[in-house]
């Protein structure tokens, strides 16, 4: 897999994990989910957003320097 | 006292035994779950050992064959705590409490180390005697109750649970737990293969947590 | 220091076993001073003691293969209870809902011969005890396997 | 519920580069600025990242995503006013992601404090004395109930002391730099980080951000009582400061003494709340 496929993976978890976070608290806050059904989601999709944000501006789009391959 | 973990949101019968999800043991149940998946995915980590007095290091692998016995042994520790978790009978709980106890021996046993597997053999010794209590524990529950289910114990005007009985619980998950009784454990725990050793400290964990429930319970 | 000592008899877990033994032992000797416990007489699962008799306490009583009164917790939930099929695995349930094949296949896996032999109603209990054997048997046969490579 | 999860991780985060900052300044150093772990939190994000080629890969990841899921979970349970036992649950099970950083890499420093973490269970005993001790006053584990019984009757913290002191001690062997943080003690590296660098290591640090918020939220509503925001927020830190104090002037202990201290205490804890039913 190429970094900038990585990256864009990245970027896809994030921005889809934020857009079901948000939805179901709206949705919650609207009064269409029971509050319990908000946590479930972002019980899953806050971790997934942290992780894919991360993971996406950690990413190189180009060739990085050789890496430390050990002793 | 009835909603220690919260409202029940379904029930689950499998005749005379009805378990239950409450937000707790579901949350717990779920736990056992993930962590189940885990072992089913995840391939063991190659520990690497540093060698004392040269400027070396090893990494031990686990033989397929040893890796399939034990994540076949970490499968049945998590079925065995996800049915601990949600079971609503005192009897069907000691019974899982006990498979989780011999499951937690089955997944180190397996390991080809002398240290390990000394203490290995000291916890299953514990986790034997410990089905005592925790037999004599149900025994007297429905000798004195009359009943074996959690949820008619609970209910106002349900005859009650004398409190020996729930310290015989207690000490039996302890025993097959090793709650305070770490040592033993924690040497279990230097074995290779993190997915396995794991689940053994979770099993633990999970039915500690739920024999809380329980005895607050009843 | 005391704590240290104490520390040095925690970590060896040979001293694990002695512990957990003088535990259960302190806790059966409370269990025994309070042992005038009341015998709830409405019992769920009835059990007839016959102190004459040379299988007491075992004695189940009754004459053999007759009918036996069976109590529940919960009677809505198994309405064939008493009948040999009372308790039927999801997946045997599926069969004899969908199909005639059941009759072929009860003793074909595992809770549905189990059901024949034990007790009707507390159908979990029949599976997760054999269970037990089963995991205990393969740990056994696994390490008495590896004991000849 | 999202502002709440946002600002939770920042705020305990800031927490805990008070935590250190004070420490130091007891140990009459400078210290890092306040702001450090936020700091730390971004830095290890930006960090180049990958999976060691001796790790268990879908173990080691998983973890970072169960280690702030969970917490996820307890701080839903604390607003929802939902059961304690969850919280406390959540607690005991942030071990079991301890172990999964450690055991995960194949490193040895790593291992050993995975190990470490499985020998200081006994921090947990505590917990569920001062569970009890609550259950036999409020009758219930509710977190909604339980502050509406301090409406009535006053701060539980008056009430049953000792079990404040045992959830306090329980605070205490989570905090980092403690007289129990065997886990993360300096000859061990990072303990159970040492391996998780980078991005996962910043997902720990948002969950131990979380984690912070939430435990000493859940122990000022479950002591206290309900409270204005702002003042929740400064009881937090009145909390945090004394715990520093804690954290600075007694020595780490060492492993297993760490653990005989905390059983000793337990079984205080025990023949305490073996009085009050006896009382009450």
């Amino acid at each position: 897999m190429t970094p900038a496929t990585q990256k864009s993976r990245a970027l896809a978890i994030a921005v889809v994990s934020a857009l079901a976070g948000i939805t179901a608290t709206a949705l919650t806050l609207a009064g269409a989910l029971p509050p319990h059904a908000d946590a479930a989601v972002l019980v899953i999709a806050f971790p997934a957003f942290v992780l894919g944000l991360y993971l996406y501006w950690m990413a190189r789009e180009g060739e990085a320097d050789i890496p430390f391959v050990g002793y | 006292m009835n909603e220690i973990g919260g409202i029940p949101l379904f029930y689950l019968e499998f005749g005379d035994i009805v378990a239950y999800f409450s937000p707790f043991t579901l949350a717990l149940f779920l736990l056992a779950l993930v962590f189940s998946v885990f072992v089913i995915v995840s391939r063991p980590e190659r520990q690497i050992d540093i060698a004392f007095g040269a400027d070396a290091f090893f990494a031990k692998d686990i033989s397929l064959a040893e890796l399939r016995f034990r994540r076949f042994m970490a499968i049945a520790c998590g079925l065995a705590c996800m049915g601990a978790m949600v079971t609503g009978d005192v009897f069907d709980f000691t019974l899982f409490v006990s498979l989780v106890g011999i499951c937690n021996v089955g997944i180190v046993a397996a390991v080809k180390n002398h240290h390990v597997q000394d203490a290995a053999y000291q916890y299953g010794l514990v986790a034997l005697a410990g089905t005592v209590p925790l037999f004599s524990a149900a025994a007297i529950v429905v000798t004195t109750t009359g009943s074996l289910s959690m949820l008619e114990l609970a209910s106002p005007g349900a005859p009650a649970v004398p409190l020996i009985a729930r310290a015989l619980l207690v000490l039996g998950v302890m025993g097959e737990g090793m709650a305070p009784f770490y040592a033993a454990k924690a040497e279990m725990f230097r074995a290779p293969g993190a997915p396995y050793v794991i689940m053994c400290s979770l099993s633990s964990l999970l039915i500690f947590l739920r024999v809380t429930e329980v005895v607050l319970l009843l | 220091m005391i704590i240290q000592k104490i520390s040095r008899v925690l970590s060896n877990y040979d001293n694990i076993l002695p512990l957990f033994a003088g535990a259960c032992a302190i806790l059966a000797v409370v269990a025994l001073l309070s042992l005038p416990l009341p015998y709830f007489e409405d019992q769920l699962y009835p059990k007839q003691i016959v102190p004459g008799s040379t299988l007491n306490p075992y004695d189940r009583g009754g004459p053999p293969f007759t009918r036996v009164d069976i109590r529940l917790q919960y009677p809505e939930n198994s309405p064939t209870a008493g009948y040999v099929t009372a308790y039927l695995t999801p997946f045997s349930l599926f069969l004899a809902r969908n199909t005639m094949y059941m009759g072929t296949t009860i003793v074909a896996h595992p809770g549905g011969i189990l059901d024949e032999i034990l007790y009707n109603t507390r159908g979990l209990d029949t599976v997760v005890e054999p269970t037990i054997l089963f995991i205990s048997f393969a740990i056994a046969a696994y390490i008495f396997h590896r004991r000849e490579d | 519920m999202i502002a709440e999860l946002l600002f939770g991780t920042f705020f305990g985060l800031l927490l805990l580069g008070i935590h250190r900052k004070v420490i130091a300044r007891i140990q009459r150093r400078p210290g890092p600025p306040v702001w450090q772990e936020i700091l730390h939190m971004l830095k290890f994000s930006f960090k180049t990242t990958w999976v060691p080629a001796t790790a268990s890969a879908a173990l080691f990841v998983g973890v970072v995503l169960v280690a702030i899921g969970i917490w996820t979970a307890a701080l839903a349970v604390v607003l929802s006013g939902g059961s304690l036992l969850i919280v406390f649950a959540v607690y005991m099970l942030h071990k079991i992601v301890e172990h999964g950083f450690g055991l995960s890499s194949g490193s040895p420093y790593g291992k050993f404090g995975g190990v470490r973490s499985v020998i200081s269970a006994a921090s947990e005993i505590p917990l569920f004395v001062s569970v009890a001790g609550i259950a036999l006053f409020t009758r219930s584990l509710i977190i909604s109930d339980i502050v509406a019984y301090q409406e009535v009757h006053g701060p539980l913290l008056l009430t049953v002391p000792l079990a404040g002191l045992a959830m306090y001690l329980v605070l205490l062997s989570k905090m980092p730099f403690g007289p129990f943080s065997i886990v993360e003690s300096k000859e061990l590296v990072s303990g159970y980080k040492t391996e998780h660098f980078g991005v996962w290591r910043a997902g720990l640090e948002v969950c131990n951000g979380l984690k912070t918020y939430v435990l000493l939220t859940t122990f000022l509503l479950v002591f206290v009582g309900t409270m204005p925001f702002l003042f929740l927020l400064v009881g937090m830190l009145v909390l945090v400061v004394s715990l520093s104090f804690v954290c600075a002037l007694c020595p780490m202990l060492s492993p297993y003494d760490s653990v005989t201290v905390q059983t000793i205490i337990a079984g205080l804890m025990l023949a305490y709340v073996s009085i009050l039913v006896v009382v009450s």
